[in-house]
């Protein structure tokens, strides 16, 4: 069993400012429901519920939950843990590795085979499948190629030794392979089904659909009423069936956040689930309540320059941009969600990577940039056009940032609001000068993040391309020793902030709402709470209004590393 | 009153075979609208002569109104003569895309003839001021500027009998009859060779209608003007044509003499008509022979073939409901159209 | 003024109404009575105060705008004026019906005719059903509606004017009342309905003995039609009396103005008539004295200050005038 | 009737015809494209998408197959939703809309009409003004505040009524209230206009001297008439009921089509957005007609040619 | 034969024409002049209050405090701050501005398309007017908010384009209205007596068709203002609206409905004011409507 230790950043990471005194809890502490249930949110509708296809939250949240993959991430540290997959060797080069199944049933019988994976992992780089997450099927050798339609996808270098053994090669020794197939893009696919409804004359892709569906996780879908409600339930052939502890889920799709809140006030939702935000307004003072938590979450907020515009194709000026903004107060009065400012791309602390030491916030330092840049006054730079999507989240950091840059440095920034399709389309065309982007990170490793600015990268919407940055990242992935690796990433880092194509602000966190006498929670990195560790108290500590005791609950019994119960977890956060 | 001498000379206007059709809405298609036509006028032939009155009278629909419109070219006819002083102006009008419009002859002509409308209140622009509204024929025409033009107007109200002094005010600050005296002077502005007056009393009240009858009998004699007088109150009319014609159902049904047709009555409608006028005169209405006519007057829509009287027609035969009576003299001057009579 | 055997009697009727230029006196001080059988003749310009007088009398002008009208209307004992609405109710359209000048506009457009007629019976008589239904087909072939038991069943816009004329006073009849206002019954109508309709008011009153009060302008309907007149100028009666002698001797000049400036068939053609200068009064700005003295080509200083009182000329004529018509 | 029915039925057609043209060319002119996302899309995955829903052909191609498909009642697949085509997202979505605009009707007519008849009929006393004022403010509050207002009040303080989500009656009131709340407004004005412009009628005056009750006069006479301005409103009334729950059935996350109008152009979601604008046309079209007829009913002097 | 009776020589000479009594009807009605008032009052204050306050105070519109967010009202902030620490006061007077512009600007636009566009086709009539009533008929059958936003998603945004689109979306009414009232004024004798007077088509147009059809585009112009500010501010709820951190009353009460439970004044000043705002344009367009068209009086 090959280990890469993944650090949890929030280990690394504290969340700054202190707590008001806790006030009981927002809105009802009864469930609404019996004990083996938890009502959820899930935001939106998902836009596909077939592993290989899916590209959105609202899906994923539903994938993590009602298929297995080779490995599973563990509920708090997110670490690869055994799930179909028993035990795995990789080759000496890092790049070939053995899976042991073990034996498994799909929902509807049919026992799980390592033929299962690979028409999986062909499927998802198949153009024919058309999966807008077919690149991730490009760490195995010959994905690329086979997603250009320059080669069939029977050469993807997966192939199933027997029922229960699954070899794969991967194009480079990346080290967090591991951790990255616990994505749902990897989740094997029932071929029988796809092919039983192919000869029943019925479009192969409806599989999905609680009709037909069958699948290998915990809970499988019982009832979809569309943009109404998902009821799920215990799937009992799930291999780790008897450690799975809730009966029932049920999941909303209420897309307003304010709603949502009040659907939680009110008791319609135990936890509003990790695709729904809290609004920034709401948080200090829901922070003052008993069932709020925040955690890390592994994303960075920054905005892309357009670097080949004037003023911004001058380093300087976007170096005085960046060092223009107070990111400290950004995070304090706008964001408030405590997070945490940053002036680098990578966090710090993700996977062992040391983040590079930038000044969050020196005005002084970013108006001598303007004069080296030749703006000796600031009415000589022209307006800027700050490009956003339409989110009341996004208009408000923008809001502050046009502040906080008209204030220091002078500048007129124009802010422009544009619903998403048309931003994205902008954004691709270059047709911007600076327009603000998340990035969750796909899996914990620096490279998710220092891809984006590589020249091929199809995401780089900086235009900034640097040959040096492109080696020194290739370089970093042929190599298979982690520390050069992440030496060399780092390298490739301090070169592209000095650059400055893109402007990170803050690493952000997660504000979370979770009704007391709901456990199994865990604040983790990448917001992923997969349903099974979840279960609801029914000795109810918070009848007496009293935070929910120290004292840890049984935890379940796989997997076998501690899991902390969701208090323990929000005492660290604290 | 005429005489013989005048019968040489031409007649100022004279109609021959009039028709005029109307559009009805009957359906409406997408783009398109299903019409029926209405002949709301039927053949109606007349003349007047230079400075004769000819009275038209008839009950509502019965298209006297239609008719004058029809003289003035208000209407466009679908068939028929209407000669101007020996002018054709029917044919004066031309093709504009898929309707027709007013040739230049035939604009340059609506100095001559002119218009007295029913209702005082719809006939003024609410919105234009006493000037306003009699300047605006003498612009069109180039006539008068500046002062002149002022004084014109202010003598054009003193001719119909109002203070020029309110030349600034607007229609809705007058009464019916003012509004009504403003309507007269407009039509007189141009100093026209025919006025053609339509129901010009009819909307007001008693008192006011004597007045205005008077004064358009002191315009004809003033101004030698020439008069389609057109209304539904025989008594009115008789005052002031010197010849009355008698509408039914879009035909003349009997012309005659203002006296004649009133004392020599030969159409059994014209003598209903007559019958069914009461006199304010409690003696005579005593005696008075009256004649109710049984029924409603059919719709223009689907008239009755041959006479259109013979639905209500007290002397009707079998040849009077196939038969279309056609004019002819009972005596000089004096038409009648009935089988019968 | 009123009479042993008056239905109705009104004396000393007010009725003022608000409006932008202040008070206006629609009627002012109306007094006269009906007797049974009779037709009273009302007449005026437009703007006398003749509609208003009946409808007031009736409870039927809308307050506001209109003050309660003040004066006594006398009939089976009870004033009027001073009647709860609902004793009032129970007369109007039972004893005292009513009937208007467009019948076009006075019948309810969404109704069938046989709704609007059998409530008439339904409320006052407690008829309903077919038994209402029966009465009120009898009653439109009374007044020659042909075809009654289909026609009962259409709307009113599916009757010609006459027709319409003729459901209203159907409506009216139904109940048999004592008096029929009819307000301009026949105005809206041309000259050959007209007769038809006047004909049949007749036929009816006479066979029912109802009472008539007719308002129109039109002397010659008056003339032809009423047994008694009372001729209304600026909202009062300047004179009254039996149709044929105030017709053959009017002696206030209005009155005899009025007879002067309307044309009759008989009268020859291009004759002057004798007009009444000037134009009605404007109601809310009425001149001190006898309003008429404006108008008036007999009028002496007395008129432009004080208002004449009614002077009784004859046991059934009087008239309201300082410098009176000498009886011709 | 029956042929007028008909007649109006056939000339919905080209009606239609241009609509479904106007909104295709205005949907495919608008910037972005259905398959835009944060995430780099490889080249070939976007060819085969477009290869997938047709948008590789010429649009004229685009648009004679989308007619044909229409007229065998395939509304074409939903591209944010795959796996849902745009009949079944309609099917949905339709009726939840209709009860909602249904509960919002009911709501607005009753408070409407009481509210119009009571200005009405008691012209210019301090009923009227405080009808017609309650009126006016119905009509100055936007949903979006008035929605959360009643949350705030029913679900969040006095906890009688769920604050979102759909299922039973319960669901339905909230949210019918906030939606017909500015149609109740108009609807109060609308009927005591109407019922003042019939007071004012002669045949009205004809009702009382017969002697009818003052209830009478009211019930019989004055309301239908009265009532007819309300009608006509009706009809551009429910429409907008229908887009104008966008907010309403945000704010209480109905799922009902209302955002789609809005969701659907914002997601380049193109069959979505043309089978619900297509739809509401239709039905606007078809309500008109409805409303027509109803008319027609209430007042027997418009014929049908 | 004279008919006199004028009571005064200086109303003899003087008239007063219809919009001289409307407007001296529009001034006896108390409930409208007091919302003139109103609207003068707010739209005043908008105009000088951000450019006063920005002399006394020195905070415009747009500058933040983000120390000092979310406060709620006091002597120095008298409606609060909002979220960034802006005075609420400025915002809301600013949001004010922009929302009566928006709101007279796009009914302008729409009243302008609509009378031109109704009097076209009643006048041309015929097939013309057939084409051009059913395209009316077929703008109405499209959703209207389906209309603004793909013409905000293709035009862009800006607070030049929301009005432009919502104007360009709402002259339908009055293309109708007008349409309506020149079809029967067409039919009036006063333009019979015109063109029997040789008056030229122009003329009948401009002097004697339009001018009488203003009063129900003023009217209809009065109460297309607040429904137009409802709009935008619907607009802005779907972040459509104007761009921040420029406000409109609708985008302030949106934020403030979002942060009602935490934050009550940011939707109390801004939400009262649109409140009073429309409420007093409304009964304005009402005592325009009674004042124009006596017959409609209460």
């Amino acid at each position: 069993m090959g280990t890469v230790a993944i650090l949890g950043i929030g280990l690394a990471l504290s969340l700054a400012g202190c707590r008001p005194e806790e006030t009981g809890f927002f809105g009802t502490t009864e469930p609404r429901h019996g004990p083996g249930e938890l009502w959820m949110n899930n935001a939106g509708e998902p836009e596909w519920l077939d592993p290989n296809k899916c590209a959105d939250g609202n899906g994923g949240e539903i994938l993590w939950n009602t298929f297995a993959g080779l490995v599973q991430a563990h509920p708090a540290t997110l670490e690869p843990l055994p799930e179909i997959a028993t035990h795995w060797e990789v080759s000496a080069d890092g790049r070939t590795y053995t899976f042991h199944l073990r034996p498994s049933e799909w929902s509807d019988g049919t026992p799980l085979t390592a033929h299962d994976f690979v028409y999986s992992f062909r499927r998802l780089v198949d153009p024919a499948t058309a999966s807008k997450y077919a690149t991730n099927g490009h760490i195995f050798r010959g994905g690329a190629a086979i997603s250009r339609g320059e080669a069939a996808p029977e050469t993807l270098t997966v192939q199933a030794l027997d029922d229960l053994t699954l070899e794969v090669t991967l194009e480079n020794p990346i080290p967090y392979f591991l951790h990255f197939l616990t994505f749902y893009s990897f989740m094997p696919i029932p071929r029988h089904l796809l092919e039983d409804l192919a000869t029943r004359g019925i479009d192969p892709e409806l599989w999905t659909r609680p009709e037909h569906v069958v699948c290998n996780g915990p809970y499988r879908m019982t009832e979809w009423t569309f943009r109404q409600r998902m009821v799920f339930e215990k799937n009992p052939r799930y291999w780790d069936a008897t450690n799975v502890r809730l009966e029932r889920v049920r999941l909303a799709m209420v897309e307003s956040y304010t709603t949502a809140l009040n659907m939680y006030a009110a008791g319609e939702f135990d936890w509003p689930g990790s695709n729904t935000s809290l609004p920034a307004e709401f948080l200090d003072e829901l922070a003052r309540y008993g069932d709020f938590h925040r955690h890390p979450y592994l994303a960075v907020y920054f905005y892309w320059i357009n670097t080949q515009a004037p003023p911004l194709d001058d380093p300087l000026v976007r170096q005085a941009l960046s060092l223009a903004i107070d990111r400290e107060a950004l995070v304090a009065h706008v964001a408030r969600g405590g997070q945490i400012p940053s002036a680098a791309l990578v966090p710090d602390g993700l996977a062992g990577y040391e983040a590079i030491p930038l000044p969050l916030f020196d005005p002084d330092r970013a108006r001598q940039l303007l004069r080296e840049a030749g703006y000796e006054r600031p009415e000589d730079l022209p307006p800027v056009t700050l490009m956003y999507n339409t989110s009341e989240g996004h208009k408000q950091v923008a809001e502050a940032i046009q502040q906080m840059w008209k204030k220091e440095l002078g500048i007129r920034v124009e802010l422009e609001n544009q619903e998403w399709k048309v931003f994205l389309a902008n954004a691709e065309q270059m047709n911007f000068q600076i327009c603000r982007m998340g990035w969750t990170g796909d899996y914990a490793d620096p490279f998710t993040f220092l891809e984006l600015l590589t020249t091929e990268c199809g995401n780089n919407h900086s235009a900034w391309s640097n040959a040096e940055y492109d080696e020194l990242l290739a370089a970093a992935n042929r190599e298979s020793d982690p520390s050069r690796r992440l030496a060399r990433l780092r390298e490739a880092e301090a070169l592209m902030l000095e650059a400055q194509p893109l402007i990170p602000l803050y690493v952000y966190t997660r504000s979370q709402l979770i009704k007391p006498y709901v456990r199994g929670i865990e604040g983790n990195h990448q917001d992923r709470h997969p349903w099974k560790h979840i279960w609801i108290d029914e000795r109810r500590p918070d009848r007496d209004r009293q935070p929910a005791p120290a004292g840890r609950p049984p935890a379940p019994p796989r997997p076998p590393a501690a899991v902390h119960p969701s208090a323990a977890a929000k005492e660290k956060a604290a | 009153m005429s005489s013989d001498e005048t019968a040489s000379e031409r007649p100022l206007l004279d109609v021959h075979d009039l028709e005029i059709r109307f559009p009805v809405t009957v359906g409406e298609g997408w783009l398109t609208r299903h019409r029926q036509e209405v002949r709301a006028v039927d053949g109606v032939s007349f003349s007047v002569r230079r400075g004769e009155t000819l009275g038209l009278v008839g009950e509502s629909g019965c298209g006297k109104s239609t008719t004058g419109r029809g003289v003035l070219q208000l209407l466009r006819p679908a068939r028929g003569e209407v000669m101007f002083d020996g002018l054709p102006l029917h044919d004066l009008w031309v093709r504009r895309g898929r309707s027709w419009a007013w040739g230049p002859e035939l604009r340059a002509l609506r100095r001559r003839m002119q218009m007295i409308f029913q209702d005082p209140f719809a006939s003024l622009n609410p919105r234009m001021t006493v000037e306003a509204i009699l300047a605006e024929p003498l612009r069109n025409f180039g006539l008068a500027d500046g002062s002149d033009r002022r004084a014109r107007i202010q003598s054009l109200l003193e001719t119909v009998g109002l203070d020029p002094r309110m030349i600034r005010r607007y229609p809705h600050e007058f009464s019916g009859g003012q509004r009504q005296r403003i309507g007269i002077a407009r039509a007189l502005a141009l100093g026209p060779d025919l006025i053609v007056a339509d129901e010009p009393i009819s909307a007001l009240d008693v008192s006011i209608q004597a007045q205005i009858l008077n004064l358009l009998q002191q315009l004809r004699r003033d101004l030698g003007l020439t008069m389609l007088f057109i209304a539904h109150d025989l008594a009115a009319v008789r005052l002031v044509s010197d010849r009355i014609a008698v509408m039914y159902l879009g035909r003349i049904v009997e012309l005659a003499d203002a006296v004649t047709i009133v004392a020599a009555a030969r159409h059994p409608y014209t003598q209903a008509l007559i019958s069914a006028v009461p006199a304010p005169d409690p003696v005579a209405e005593q005696t008075r022979q009256r004649i109710v006519l049984e029924g409603e007057v059919p719709s223009p829509l689907n008239p009755p073939a041959g006479c259109p009287f013979h639905t209500r027609c007290p002397l009707r035969e079998e040849r009077c409901r196939h038969e279309v009576p056609v004019l002819r003299e009972v005596a000089r001057g004096h038409t009648v159209a009935c089988h019968v009579a | 003024m009123s009479e042993p055997e008056a239905v109705v009697s009104v004396s000393d009727l007010r009725t003022y109404f608000h409006s932008d230029d202040g008070i206006v006196k629609a009627v002012d001080g109306v007094s006269f009575s009906v007797r049974r059988g009779e037709t009273l003749g009302i007449v005026g310009e437009s703007g006398s105060g003749k509609s208003v007088a009946c409808l007031s009398l009736l409870g039927l002008v809308a307050r506001p705008p209109a003050f309660h009208p003040s004066g006594e209307v006398w009939y089976g004992g009870r004033d009027l004026l001073r009647c709860s609405e609902r004793e009032l109710e129970a007369i109007r359209g039972d004893r005292l019906a009513m009937i208007f000048q467009d019948p076009l506009t006075s019948l309810n457009p969404y109704l069938r005719i046989s709704r609007q007629l059998t409530e008439v019976l339904e409320v006052h008589k407690g008829t309903s059903g077919a038994e209402a239904r029966r009465a009120a087909i009898a009653m439109l072939e009374r007044v020659g509606i042909p075809d009654a038991d289909r026609r009962i069943d259409q709307y009113p816009h599916q009757f010609s004017g006459g027709m319409r004329q003729r459901v209203m006073i159907a409506m009216a009849l139904l109940c048999q009342p004592e008096v029929l206002f009819a307000d301009e019954p026949t105005t809206a109508l041309d000259v050959t309905i007209q007769a038809q309709i006047l004909e049949l008011i007749a036929d009816l009153q006479r066979s029912a003995g109802t009472a008539v009060v007719l308002v129109t302008h039109d002397l010659g309907v008056v003339a032809g039609s009423t047994d008694r007149v009372a001729v209304m100028y600026a909202g009062r009666i300047v004179e009254t009396g039996p149709t044929a002698e105030v017709f053959a001797c009017p002696r206030h000049p209005y009155t005899r103005g009025l007879l002067a400036s309307t044309p009759r068939i008989d009268t020859p053609p291009g004759s002057h008539l004798e007009a009444i200068p000037g134009m009605p009064p404007d109601l809310g700005h009425l001149p001190a004295g006898c309003p008429f003295h404006v108008r008036c080509s007999r009028s002496i200083d007395r008129c432009r200050s004080e208002y004449p009182p009614f002077t009784r000329l004859s046991a059934t004529h009087a008239a309201a005038c300082w410098n009176m018509e000498e009886p011709s | 009737m029956k042929a007028y029915v008909i007649r109006r039925l056939l000339e919905l057609i080209p009606t239609a015809l241009i609509i479904i043209l106007g909104s295709f060319a205005l949907v495919r002119l608008a910037p972005g494209s259905p398959f835009s996302s944060e995430k780099e899309i490889p080249p070939e995955v976007r060819r085969q998408l477009d290869a997938k829903y047709g948008f590789d052909k010429p649009l004229p191609e685009q648009f004679v197959r989308y007619l044909g498909n229409l007229l065998v009642g395939d509304l074409g697949p939903s591209t944010k939703y795959p796996q849902r085509s745009v009949n079944e997202i309609i099917a949905d979505g339709f009726p939840v809309s209709l009860t909602l605009a249904g509960v919002a009707l009911v709501w607005s007519l009753l408070v409407g009409i009481t509210a119009g008849i009571i200005g009405a009929v008691r012209q210019n006393t301090v009923w009227d003004h405080a009808a017609m004022a309650a009126a006016l403010i119905g009509i100055s509050i936007p949903s979006f505040v008035l929605g959360p207002l009643l949350v705030l009040l029913f679900s969040l303080r006095l906890h009688l009524l769920p604050p979102a989500g759909w299922g039973d009656l319960r669901h339905v009131i909230l949210p019918g209230i906030t939606l017909g709340t500015i149609y109740a407004a108009s609807i109060a004005r609308l009927t005591r206009g109407g019922m003042l412009e019939v007071v004012r009628s002669d045949f009205i005056r004809t009702a009382r001297a017969k002697g009818l009750s003052e209830r009478l006069v009211i019930w019989r006479h004055m309301l239908k008439g009265g009532l007819l301005p309300v009608v006509s409103y009706l009809g551009p009334a429910i429409a907008s009921m229908l887009t104008g729950s966008v907010v309403v059935e945000k704010i209480f996350n109905v799922p009902g089509i209302g955002p789609y109008f809005v969701d659907a152009a914002f997601n380049r979601d193109y069959f979505l957005v043309m089978g619900i604008v297509v739809l509401y046309a239709f039905f606007l079209l078809l309500l008109n007609l409805v409303v027509d007829v109803i008319y027609g009913f209430l007042d027997p002097r418009i014929e049908y040619p | 034969m004279t008919a006199t009776a004028s009571p005064s020589a200086a109303s003899l000479v003087t008239g007063t024409s219809l919009w001289q009594d409307a407007w001296r009807r529009l001034r006896k009605n108390r409930l409208a002049v007091a919302s003139g008032v109103v609207i003068l009052f707010l739209a005043g204050a908008s105009l000088v209050g951000p450019a006063l306050i920005a002399a006394t105070w020195g905070y415009d519109y747009e500058t933040q405090d983000l120390a000092y967010g979310a406060r709620p009202p006091s002597w120095s902030h008298p409606f609060g701050t909002d979220f960034y620490g802006r005075d609420l006061l400025t915002r809301v007077l600013y949001g004010g501005r922009v929302s009566l512009t928006v709101g007279l600007l796009a009914a302008t636009v729409a009243a302008t398309i609509g009378t031109v566009y109704g009097a076209v086709a009643s006048y041309a009539g015929g097939l013309v007017d057939s084409v051009m009533m059913r395209a009316v008929d077929i703008l109405y059958a499209l959703p209207y908010m389906f209309l603004v936003i793909i013409l905000v998603t293709i035009l862009g945004k800006s607070l030049l384009l929301v009005f432009l689109a919502l104007g360009a979306v709402g002259w339908l009414l009055t293309a109708r209205i007008v349409r309506g009232q020149v079809m029967s004024l067409k039919e009036q004798d006063f333009v019979t007596a015109a063109r029997s007077l040789g008056t030229p088509a122009s003329d009948i147009i401009f002097r004697h068709l339009i001018p009488n059809t203003l009063g129900p585009v003023i009217v209809t112009f009065t109460l297309t203002v607040p429904s137009m500010i409802l709009q935008e501010a619907f607009l802005s709820f779907l972040g459509l609206g104007v761009q921040a951190p420029r406000p409109s009353l609708g985008a302030l009460i949106n934020d403030g409905a979002n942060q009602m439970l935490v934050f009550w004044w940011t939707l109390a000043f801004p939400g009262g004011v649109m409140a009073l705002m429309l409420f007093a344009l409304n009964f304005l367009g009402d005592g325009v409507r009674d004042a124009l068209d006596p017959k409609m009086k209460r």
